[in-house]
């Protein structure tokens, strides 16, 4: 935090998602902040670039058995089962306390139909505090929904249709990593008006109790995120910045500010952090200090000159 | 409640027995601000692999700041923790979940295994509020002498009656601490404050339920974030639903605990 | 080694890829143990289940530019470019030494047209030595070739009937996991003739250098190997193993016993170890010590029983 | 050529100066079969991250069966071997590549920074054989006194003229190595082995050019598996094709290589 010393210069962090500007390019992944709360004595909330609760649902899911989670080399596997307490409960319970934080909230939301999005939709459009909408199509926990949304170009399209004719806010369409093509998908998310999109959800994994010969997660599968998936978040960051005209979100495996440049280079307007905040409460406010400091060492006018620089060739 | 994420400097090592170890750190903010049957989250090493902090319940703290923890070794995170150097630093996050709910009525504290970690803070902790202790009773089980008999004298200070059991009746009476509790003819009312393996809680909760002793239970489950953020550490509870044993618990009345035995 | 020890005990190790014999389930993965020679004065090489080697084209290539490989988090990327001799001056310099060693060889190849693939295998089928051969349908690194192949259950079929129709030892289909769903493309090679199919190859990812402000290797994009990989690995193995009925060969981050054996119980028949190798040359033969110990330990008539035997639900 | 993989204790470590840092090990069958000029690859951690092995010149053996290397803080990986404790055990790959090639004729040995570390090993080597010593000249070049001084004396045992050059001036003469090589009249023919950052490589490789002196030059490379098996530390070379750095070096002759500077 070079800046809060003596003569003081400030670092132009700010970035914009379409209509929607950041103070800067770090935001919570949904899922892995809760409700923002639970970090209010550990870091300063209003600090963040915009934070984006966990999944929420039309209507609340108790989520799967457990256990639910299991560590993996560099990373985990999470099968929460999309457990939330629906969007009704979401507005009266944590949008007020949200409201007072100062900062975009961007509320993650899935569904098992076009009818449940456009519902939780319309809900949440009626929320002052709501400054944009992240579109989980890509959730591998769920048997039903998620992957069949991410996975099919005409799907994506669809919801994505489908969210942005019913809400006026930003749109970010949240990416699959379990495809062939990742680029496919996001020019079909693009062509049906998401404002940006957000990549990789989690990566499709398993592990196994050998003691049990059994599955460690009672859900079989599960979704693998953190540092273990960072080189292939960042390579499908890089190949979806150059498909598509809109913002690019990236996600995975950020633990630093150095993880974050590397993926704005990459293309990235924004970045969010998930499982980082596990290990490191203060991931996000050590990230956007560390890039604040990057801003100044480098004498940059603004950290968006990092945003494709990657130069290559 | 207020939590921290703290530097704290390992400040004593103590190998209680083959594998039991005890480590002191200079914690003074999380040390101030815990009460017993909370637990913390060490960050073991510094690379991505082990990659999650690891929960241990917190052991005892002192008035100058100083926090400790007491674990076995059973894989990579605790190993590394005990391989830890005098005067390293350590990231500690804490404290965190609820406690114990320390109850006027004559205490009887249970732990069976590692579950003794928490009771020596919530037996310090009772100690100190002004109540009769003579009624008080403290079971220490263990599969084996080495499992029970180092922490024995620690928990003799605070002049309640100590009952040591040893499955194998290398120290104290043979048995299950179970069977220690059954033969015992408790005051009534009684606050029953139990942590160990969940076979003994579930069985504490059935001899606590019969003879009518309110029960409190700190049961274990796979953590991630310690902090209600990741949803990962669900229990089953009575109602077909979940809890979370980082924030509903980790001690919970055993009531409302369905025990997947 | 316990049945190395007073009264003799031998596990039963031996498992069948077809036809193929092999006296334990591990082998080394291609590119990861070069022409096995290497790691001679390592391990007892005749002990090895099978040698797989590293992939051979019809002409040499001489690689991509360094930088070729870039450690992450419990991984590694890698753009080897897929170097090799070719497979006329294999045939002279490296068979002779491979058909001492009294071990299943087998040979890994790559093309860039059927008709390339129908000439190395003509070749190689001429060798009495020559086990079986891999097809690697799925390198990630060359532009051409590879990535298509592996990606289209079509020409995923294609390239496995030329080979099938070309030799008459057992061909095993090497998969990429780069793929939306890869049971289809299982499904589709055997379909086609394939023996086994053999799962995964590399992730494709990408790190980047940010001091530099360049992609750290050399080709920007390189496949993923490594422990960090093993969760999307034992997925894909167990969904495969569920869709065909060929043997499975488990291939990503093993790099102990228990890590084979988790492979086992997901339905692989077999293993291959790759990265590990480089980490600890003696990884295969720890492995098998390892897997030996255990089938003696859990008193199993053989090591068989461990396929598939995972218990779900 | 026979590898091994040894189980080796660390018996000594020595903070030569503020990131640089000398552990010598217990590794007799490495020690035993090492050349000058050869490397290992030694394992750091034991989890998953970092993974790979990281690459070391062999800086000195003798005959008890120790090994040497010498390095410098740049990454985790050397951050951890460098905070190893005396008696840990670590895992040793080797001896690995091809060193340098002893000639009779009169040796001129140019080490800049770290890549002095293999060039004690060649210079004892140099001096066992039965050759004029008196010809033989060793130039040892750093940023600053720090990065040369501490090795100053290992080197003078030899018997060698010892040139000594910072970039600072902090220590010996100021300025780089190829300039305190350029003013000295050194005996022709001349051998002289190289090993350093790559501008200088380079900057020697024309020197000897020039003069006529056969040049080696012990080069870098990133490296999985340092034994030929990943084909990952690819160098380009003179004819446009690659090399490979552990099997076919780490030591080539200059004119070999096709530098990239
Ligand atoms: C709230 C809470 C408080 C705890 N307090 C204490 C304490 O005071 N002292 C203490 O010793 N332990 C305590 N534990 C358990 C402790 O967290 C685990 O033992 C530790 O995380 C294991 O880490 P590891 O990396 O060594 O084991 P891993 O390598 O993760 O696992 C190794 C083996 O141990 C098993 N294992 C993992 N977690 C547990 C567990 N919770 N109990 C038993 N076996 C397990 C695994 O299944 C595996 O077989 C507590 C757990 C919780 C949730
Ligand atoms: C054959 C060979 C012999 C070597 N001998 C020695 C020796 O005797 N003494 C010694 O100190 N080093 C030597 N090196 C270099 C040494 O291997 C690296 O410094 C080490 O691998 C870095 O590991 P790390 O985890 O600390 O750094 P990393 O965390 O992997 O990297 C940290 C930073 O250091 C840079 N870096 C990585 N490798 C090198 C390198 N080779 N040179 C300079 N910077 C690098 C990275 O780009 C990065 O910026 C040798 C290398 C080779 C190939
Ligand atoms: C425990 C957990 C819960 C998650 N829940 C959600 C969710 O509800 N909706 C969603 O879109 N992504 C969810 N994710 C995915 C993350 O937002 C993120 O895309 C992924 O973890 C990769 O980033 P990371 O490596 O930084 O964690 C979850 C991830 C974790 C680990
Ligand atoms: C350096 C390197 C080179 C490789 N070369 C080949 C190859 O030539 N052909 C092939 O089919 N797979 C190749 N692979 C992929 C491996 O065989 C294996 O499928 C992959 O690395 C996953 O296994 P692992 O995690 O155990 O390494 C290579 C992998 C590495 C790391
Ligand atoms: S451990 Fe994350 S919610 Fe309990
Ligand atoms: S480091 Fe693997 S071939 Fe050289």
């Amino acid at each position: 935090m070079e800046y809060l010393k003596g003569d003081v210069q400030i670092p132009d962090l700010r970035v914009n998602i379409g209509p929607l500007s950041l103070a800067n390019p770090v935001m919570t992944a949904s899922g892995t902040f809760g409700y923002a709360r639970e970090f209010e004595s550990l870091l300063d909330l209003g600090r963040l670039g915009a934070i984006i609760v966990k999944g929420i649902s039309l209507h609340p899911r108790s989520g799967n058995p457990p256990p639910r989670i299991i560590e993996t080399a560099s990373g985990m596997l999470n099968a929460i089962g999309l457990q939330n307490v629906g969007v009704d409960r979401f507005i009266v319970e944590k949008i007020p306390y949200l409201g007072t934080l100062g900062v975009p909230i961007i509320v993650n939301i899935l569904g098992d139909s076009l009818d449940e999005y456009r519902h939780i939709t319309e809900k949440l459009s009626a929320c002052e505090v709501v400054a944009a909408i992240e579109i989980n199509i890509s959730c591998p926990n769920v048997k039903k929904g998620g992957v069949a949304f991410g996975a099919d170009p005409a799907m994506a399209a669809a919801v994505t249709r489908t969210v942005r004719e019913t809400t006026s806010v930003p749109v970010i369409v949240k990416l699959s990593p379990n495809v062939t093509d990742v680029t496919v998908i996001a020019k079909a998310v693009e062509e049906a008006g998401a404002t940006a999109v957000s990549l990789i959800n989690t990566l499709i994994g398993m592990a196994i109790d050998l003691k049990r010969r059994r599955p460690a997660l009672a859900n079989v599968c599960g979704g693998l995120s953190g540092p273990a998936i960072k080189p292939v978040a960042l390579r499908m960051v890089y190949q979806v910045a150059q498909a598509v005209s809109i913002p690019v979100i990236g996600i995975g495996g950020i633990a630093t500010a150095e993880d974050a440049l590397e993926f704005m280079l990459a293309g990235a307007t924004a970045v969010q952090i998930g499982t980082a905040n596990f290990v490191n409460p203060r991931a996000c406010e050590e990230v956007i200090d560390g890039i604040g400091d990057y801003v100044l060492q480098e004498k940059l006018a603004s950290v968006r000159e990092m945003i494709g620089a990657l130069q290559v060739g | 409640m207020t939590q921290y994420q703290e530097k704290a400097a390992v400040i004593r090592i103590e190998r209680l027995s083959g594998d039991n170890v005890r480590l002191t750190f200079d914690c003074p903010d999380i040390a101030a601000a815990a009460s017993p049957g909370q637990f913390v989250m060490i960050r073991v090493g510094t690379g991505n692999d082990p990659l999650l902090r690891r929960p241990f319940s917190i052991h005892q703290t002192d008035e100058d700041g100083h926090l400790q923890v007491y674990f076995k070794v059973v894989g990579r995170g605790t190993g590394m923790l005990a391989a830890v150097r005098e005067g390293a630093e350590v990231s500690i996050l804490g404290p965190l979940g609820r406690g114990f709910q320390v109850a006027d009525s004559p205490a009887c504290l249970v732990g069976g295994g590692l579950g003794m970690a928490p009771l020596l803070f919530l037996a310090r902790k009772l100690s100190q509020l002004k109540r009769d202790r003579s009624r008080d009773t403290i079971i220490l089980g263990g599969r084996t002498s080495s499992e029970v008999e180092p922490l024995v004298k620690d928990f003799e200070e605070f002049g309640m009656t100590v009952v040591a059991t040893t499955d194998d009746g290398s120290y104290g009476q043979r048995g299950f601490v179970t069977a220690a509790f059954s033969s015992l003819s408790l005051p009534s009312p009684c606050t029953v404050y139990c942590c160990g393996p969940e076979p003994m809680l579930a069985g504490m909760s059935v001899l606590c339920r019969t003879r009518g002793y309110s029960c409190q239970v700190s049961v274990e489950s796979v953590m991630a974030c310690g902090m209600g953020a990741c949803l990962g550490c669900s229990k089953p509870n009575r109602d077909g639903g979940y809890v979370h044993v980082c924030v509903d618990g980790p001690v919970f009345d055993a009531e409302e605990m369905a025990w997947n035995i």
